[in-house]
């Protein structure tokens, strides 16, 4: 048993939570130098604290750049994630009506950067990108896990609206369809473009769905340290994305010593998450900085059922 | 001649004008429940900026470059929304 | 959606008989008429008749996001194919 | 014997002269429509509200939404006083104030980018007005629904015919309506499908009347049908019904005008009774000024200004059209106004032969053919009707009875369920000035089940209690009062934001004046001589029902009267506020 666990079959993505400062960044970058040895790796940190590059002892950048031989870093800055977001509407709009650029259009589109919940739409836009891509593993190293769990639930939360416009614009276009037909006399069958992009939008949400539902394609390692507040969110954690049938592939406990407590808390986790692999990772008086260092570091790694 | 080409054109125009006002009458509330859902939709969609909860952006930045041609009346619905007295009395149709 | 239809059919079912049956009992009394409680029964028929079809075929709409939607499926399984 | 078609043809006479002398004058000098000025349609086209109609079809609807079962009630009850005074009243009061009211609501809100009459009362005027307003509305159409219950109830207990074939009608308007939106039928054979299937009722009716001899059972019937339309679908009963409906009225007019006119028929009551006939609440009622409780829609109905400022001026193609539209289209009411009269008053000593028996007098009036025209106003109209065409075309008196009945009855129902709708949006807009105050309150009346219960609830007690003669002249009270509102609305638009000089405003100011006067005179009349001595009659013969609707009456009637001098004051102290501004900048 070791960290060869969370390898998919043929692309994925590994997606590490918790809470801040249990450890992710330090697991992700482990994890990462491990996986570069058999596997394609790229390594992302959408935690806006963007500790990654220290870690891997690279000053990393928005574009991906390869770091060494089969492992590729790269740490996106928030804000143009958004603009990029933005602008693929933009442009779209300026291609459409031309006439309206001189309108200047992108005021009424800033106005929508500062619309709520955008954060969670970019996040989850590049997941999806970032699926898209031709790395047979991904490694991310999300924020904390009260944005990550919105994001997480943010396809359902799509979903449900999609369905309600959807229906909302059929009724719209079954009454403009019997008008126009009245009006024409013969039964005419109008197509609107509106009502197909949602159609197509919410067959993309169910896509979506289902990848995240797909233990294969994507698997989630919480990471916790034996304290009781990481350890209570990470329960937490797990129990909101079970609502959407998304499971933990494995547990991580950092910074272990092998004392009473520790083994105790051990236990307890072992009874709370029953037939989910456990990877502990024993305490390290000095910093874990630098790929060389991270790679000696990693057989001290156990993983146990 | 004359007479009679008039009487077809009365004809012809008479047969216009009540085949029309048939239309208008079997359409008209169905016509006021369409722009009332329509409005609606456009509420529900660009609702955030006066205030009512919206759908993620991800949505509403999808469909916002189709939606253009609809924001005309929109905005027409919108600058009457104080007095939607005359629209009920239409819908209605009320014969006092 | 199912449910809906099928009471809009019950009502409309029920109105038609009540209708029928209130205006067959005119038949007993001589000149005809539909007297008292059977008037009841007719009216609540015709009420009936009124509000069934609503529920029963109000959805019209429905079916044009049934079509579209069939259409974009259809869509999607040629892109499949190719 | 004087024959009834001269005075039609003089009526259409009379209309067309003041259309093209007086109209063109109020057309071009008053209110100065210009071709080359945009109207709403083209200046915000947005394809839905905002679509320019062709002229006439804009006229055949907004004749469609304003004339339906107004102009009948009131011409019948008239002929109590004979048919002289009801009919200068029609030919008079509409070309004055009726057409003029309507003509200046339609420029009004056409110049104020199709906004309605209540918004155009708000600028003008002040936003207090706007909610006194909302008041008269308010008070109309719990009165309407009290009144057209009454007259349903009236007629099926008079013509149980009528009963199965309206019965039997409503079916047939949702049959229709799925033909047309669901089967995709041409509008041309759903149309000729419906008008046979209702010949059909008729028939079916005329052989099997549907008889209930308790008057409350039906008053309950039919106000558990006006709560239950009120939920429906709009265009899967309202739309189909409307759309047979205006078809029936149009065919009842133009039946109804060439059988009087094909049967030489002629006056068979003197041109006047006496000045004081027992008319409103059988109390002696002087021709002026109840004679505007009388005759409401025949000759001016504020209703028209909301109808005018809705779609006609939405979807007005230039503003020399508002002329045919709104000043035309009263003078048509009018003449459905004069077909009614006309068919009453030729047949009244006849039909009161036929029903006298059925009548219930009331005690101590005399059973003559006049108080048989207010004891039941419906029989005498839909039994005159029937003899009318029956002298014309030789139809069964009976069946042409039943047409008119059925035309009556499907307007109502048309007129119930749309008016609890608007009572109860009405009901929810007065109560915003509230919401800060009493929230809680607020909360309970807003909810919309209880909104839609209380002006039901209002009007179906007073249809329990009351009668024709009390509750028709009380929402006519209310009707002309929204008329007078929007009258003075109107001239003080053209006086103090049209600018026009004052010899030419006062042709807009003094009907409206002389209208406030007459119907503030006559609710006062209604308040002293008929709804408070039934209030204290019934509470000394101790009987509940005339108590209450006496009380009830009362008490609506003062609250009219008190909006009424409100509004007075409120004109005033506008008025005079202008006048200073005025003054500062001379």
């Amino acid at each position: 048993m070791d960290l060869s666990i969370l390898f998919p079959k043929e692309k994925g993505i590994i997606l590490v939570c918790g809470k801040g400062g249990v450890g992710k960044t330090t697991f992700s970058s482990l994890f990462s130098v491990y996986s570069r040895k058999n596997l394609k790796t790229l390594a992302v940190s959408i935690d806006p604290a963007h500790h990654l590059g220290d870690v891997l002892g690279y000053s990393l950048s928005h574009q991906i750049k390869e770091i060494s031989n089969n492992l590729y870093a790269a740490e996106p800055d928030m804000e143009r994630l958004i603009k990029e977001y933005i602008q693929g509407s933009i442009e779209i709009l300026k291609y459409t009506y031309k006439e309206l650029v001189a309108m200047n259009l992108d005021k009424y589109l800033d106005a929508l950067k500062e619309s709520p919940g955008i954060e969670e739409d970019t996040l989850l836009d590049y997941i999806w990108k970032l699926k898209k891509m031709d790395f047979e593993i991904t490694v991310v190293d999300t924020p904390p896990t009260s944005i990550t769990t919105r994001v997480l639930k943010l396809p359902w939360l799509q979903s449900m609206w999609v369905e309600r416009l959807i229906d909302l614009r059929g009724k719209i276009m079954g009454y403009k369809e019997t008008i126009e037909s009245i009006k024409a006399g013969k039964k005419l069958k109008l197509d609107d473009p509106i009502l197909n992009e949602l159609i197509k939008m919410s067959q993309e949400i169910e896509d979506g769905k289902k990848f995240l539902n797909n233990k294969e394609k994507v698997k989630i390692v919480g990471v916790t340290v034996a304290e009781k507040l990481p350890y209570l969110e990470l329960k937490r954690f797990r129990n909101s994305i079970m609502e959407r049938n998304i499971s933990l592939a494995a547990i991580v406990i950092n910074r272990y010593v092998d004392d009473a407590k520790n083994r105790e808390f051990l236990n307890e986790i072992n009874s709370e998450f029953i037939g989910i692999p456990k990877i502990i990772i024993p305490f390290s008086s000095e910093d874990l900085i630098g790929i060389y260092k991270l790679e000696n570091f990693i057989e001290k790694i156990r993983v146990i059922e | 001649m004359k007479t009679k080409q008039r009487l077809k054109y009365y004809f012809k125009s008479f047969k216009f004008f009540s085949s029309e006002y048939m239309k208008m009458n079997a359409v008209q509330s169905m016509e006021n429940e369409y722009s009332q859902l329509l409005n609606v939709f456009l509420l529900l969609l660009f609702g955030n900026f006066i205030g009512l909860p919206s759908p993620p952006s991800s949505i509403t930045l999808r469909i916002l470059p189709l939606e253009i041609n609809e924001m005309k009346y929109f905005h027409s619905k919108s600058a009457r929304a104080g007095d939607a007295l005359g629209d009920l009395f239409d819908a209605f149709n009320v014969e006092i | 959606m199912k449910a809906k239809n099928f009471a809009g059919m019950i009502m409309t079912f029920l109105g038609i008989t009540f209708m029928i049956y209130g205006f067959a009992t005119a038949f007993f009394y001589h000149p005809y008429k539909i007297y008292e409680d059977n008037a009841i029964i007719f009216i609540l028929g015709s009420y009936l008749i009124i509000a069934g079809p609503g529920f029963w075929i109000g959805e019209v709409p429905k079916e044009v996001v049934a079509r579209v939607r069939k259409e974009a499926l259809g869509a999607k399984e040629e892109v499949k194919k190719e | 014997m004087i024959s009834v078609w001269i005075f039609l043809v003089i009526g259409a006479v009379w209309y067309l002269t003041f259309y093209f002398t007086y109209g063109k004058f109020l057309q071009n000098k008053v209110v100065g429509a210009e071709e080359k000025r945009l109207t709403p349609a083209h200046k915000n086209f947005d394809g839905i509200d905002y679509v320019p109609a062709n002229k006439y079809i804009l006229y055949g609807h907004h004749v469609g939404a304003i004339a339906g079962t107004g102009p009948i009630i009131g011409p019948t009850l008239a002929m109590a006083w004979g048919w002289l005074p009801a009919l200068l009243w029609i030919l008079i009061a509409n070309a004055i104030l009726g057409a003029v009211h309507d003509y200046l609501a339609l420029m009004a809100s056409v110049r104020y980018e199709g906004k309605t009459i209540a918004t155009v009362t708000g600028n003008v005027i002040s936003n207090r007005a706007k909610y006194i307003f909302l008041w008269f509305i308010l008070f109309s159409l719990i009165l309407i629904i009290a009144a057209f219950i009454i007259f349903d109830v009236s007629i099926f207990m008079l013509r149980p015919q009528v009963a199965t074939a309206i019965l039997i009608f409503m079916p047939i308007a949702i049959f229709v309506g799925v033909l047309i939106y669901k089967f995709n039928f041409a509008l041309k054979y759903a149309l000729i499908v419906g008008l046979l299937l209702i010949l059909v009722a008729i028939w079916v009716g005329y052989n099997v009347p549907l008889v209930i001899t308790d008057y409350n059972t039906w008053v309950t019937i039919l106000l558990i049908y006006g709560w239950l339309a009120g939920w429906l679908p709009l265009w899967y009963l309202l739309q189909p019904r409307d759309f047979l409906n205006v078809y029936i009225m149009w065919g009842g007019i133009i039946l109804g005008a060439i059988a009087l006119i094909i049967s030489f028929a002629s006056f068979q009551i003197p041109a006047l009774t006496s000045y004081t006939q027992p008319l409103v609440g059988y109390k002696p009622s002087p021709i002026w000024p109840v004679i505007v409780l009388v005759i409401a829609c025949g000759a001016l109905s504020g209703f028209h200004s909301l109808v005018a400022s809705g779609t006609s001026a939405r979807q007005l193609n230039s503003e020399l059209d508002a002329l045919t539209v709104g000043y035309a289209g009263m003078f048509t009411e009018g003449m459905v106004a004069l077909v009614v009269a006309f068919s009453v008053a030729s047949t009244l000593p006849q039909s009161f032969q036929m029903l006298a028996s059925k009548t219930t007098f009331p005690a101590g009036i005399p059973h003559t053919p006049y108080t048989f025209v207010i004891a039941n106003a419906l029989g005498a109209f839909t039994q005159g009707y029937g003899i009318v065409v029956h002298n014309a075309f030789g139809i069964d008196i009976i069946y042409g009875a039943i047409f008119a009945g059925l035309w009556f009855a499907t307007f109502d129902f048309a007129v119930l369920d749309t008016a609890n709708r608007l009572a109860r949006y009405a009901w929810m807009e007065i109560l915003d000035p509230i919401k800060e105050k009493f929230p809680n309150a607020h909360k309970i009346l807003y909810n919309r089940y209880v909104a839609s219960i209380i002006p039901l609830a209002i009007g179906g007690s007073l249809a329990y209690t009351s009668t024709i003669t009390y509750v028709w002249p009380a929402f006519s009270g209310a009707n002309q009062l929204l008329a007078a509102l929007a009258l003075i609305t109107t001239s003080s638009w053209i006086y103090y934001v049209l600018k026009k000089p004052l010899k030419i405003s006062l042709l807009a100011f003094i009907p409206a004046f002389f209208l406030w006067l007459t119907v503030t005179t006559a609710l006062f009349w209604y308040l002293f001589v008929v709804s408070y001595p039934m209030f204290t009659t019934g509470l000394a013969k101790h009987i509940l029902t005339t108590t209450y609707s006496g009380l009830l009456l009362t008490v609506i009637v003062i609250f009219l009267i008190i909006l009424d001098i409100l509004l007075i004051i409120e004109f005033a102290n506008i008025a005079i506020r202008r006048r200073h501004e005025n003054k500062a900048k001379a």
